[in-house]
């Protein structure tokens, strides 16, 4: 039942067992993002993440909490990384526990869907030539957020 | 006194992290602190914060432009989230 | 793109490594089970997993094999548990790797779900009192199964 | 020459992990290896085998009963699957 919001390189590992800690669940799932040269700008030389600290913090907590209740979660943590990162580096891990896989699941995807259109983040994409690309959010995630909205799991 | 604090690309064009702004009764709203922004600021500010999807962030949650606001708030106008 | 059907305990952080191995992806997925005592006869001092040695593999790789076609995976891989295992030890682990979180999640659940169903393996519970019980198969588990032979995702 | 195994309850059933079975032209389907393995074995294995849910196998792959069979081929019966 934590968030971290971290400039620094985690450990993925580390993450896992702090999830679990003394909580037993039959499942648990994971999800990690990283960063990925798919740009259409060019070649990525390096991801910046901006962000709002203390409404980052916040907004994440209410995630998670949300999803817990919504799910019925054992656990569940979240990493999010701001500043400079290099490509094939992880920005997120989304890590949840529960006594079914369904709901392990669903409410790793929740947590991830959600905090993709409700953290106070902005990527802005370096390319090779010198340049910065400020990311355009995707329709797609809006999408997937508001389903949540409308479907009851 | 308010708190105002931008964003991204808005703190960019704005060549601005923050600023804090003397509280009137007038300011009712989110929307009447963005005019006054505007009026201050000048066209820069106008096409920064006149742009149909920026977010408005009271004491760190999103809320609508009409949501009345108080002395001491914290405030913060920025471009959709793309985190994850 | 590996099945790994084996006896002895293993490692999560070294099943991450290598499903990642040289494969980039945007997005990982990855699912553990644990044994929980939730028994309906008692308590659970261990569960027994027996398998068909041969048939196990083959279905486990249709089913990774099926997941990477249908979600475009660039990666899985998929390592299922047999022999005596104590509470709280993991039985199975499930990672995807996709350019996108939606296939990397789709992915791995589909694996979980079509496994459950079809691969062969069969659980015993024993009890505390020296009893042992076959693990009845769950219904839930079938539907999930049908639903994905149904939908288009 | 077919090979037949048995997983599970069925195996401790019939207190019988595998067995070989002559191959012969008229067991032209898993359900007559079935009918023939019953009338060999009498009550306990009619119970065994009759259940409804039992899963047939063929060559590791799951299969009708009524799936023709070949000198040579593997059979197997067990009960549903529950892994993962």
């Amino acid at each position: 039942m934590t968030v971290s919001v971290q400039q620094q390189a985690f450990d993925i590992q580390a993450q896992y067992e702090l999830l679990l800690g003394s909580r037993a669940g039959a499942g648990v799932a994971t999800f990690t993002g990283y960063v990925r040269d798919l740009s259409e700008g060019g070649t990525v030389t390096a991801l910046e993440l901006e962000h709002y600290p203390g409404m980052t913090e916040k907004v994440l907590g209410e995630i998670g909490a949300s999803a817990e209740q919504r799910f019925g979660l054992l656990g569940w943590r979240i990493v999010h990384r701001f500043g400079l990162l290099g490509d094939q580096e992880a920005i997120v891990w989304v890590g949840t526990v529960a006594d079914h896989r369904t709901e392990a699941f669903a409410g790793c995807q929740f947590i991830m869907d959600s905090l993709k259109t409700r953290a106070p983040f902005w990527k802005r994409e370096h390319l090779d030539g010198g340049n910065a690309l400020w990311v355009k959010s995707k329709a797609e995630d809006l999408d997937r957020e508001l389903a949540w909205q409308e479907k009851q799991v | 006194m308010l708190k105002v604090r931008f964003f991204s690309l808005i703190r960019e064009a704005l060549d601005c992290e923050e600023l804090d702004l003397e509280y009137a009764p007038e300011l009712i709203t989110l929307e009447e602190v963005k005019s006054h922004l505007i009026s201050k600021g000048g066209d820069l500010w106008q096409e920064a914060l006149r742009q149909p999807n920026v977010v408005h962030a009271l004491n760190h949650r999103v809320v609508e432009p009409s949501h009345p606001i108080s002395d001491g708030d914290e405030i913060a106008f920025f471009p959709p989230m793309t985190g994850g």
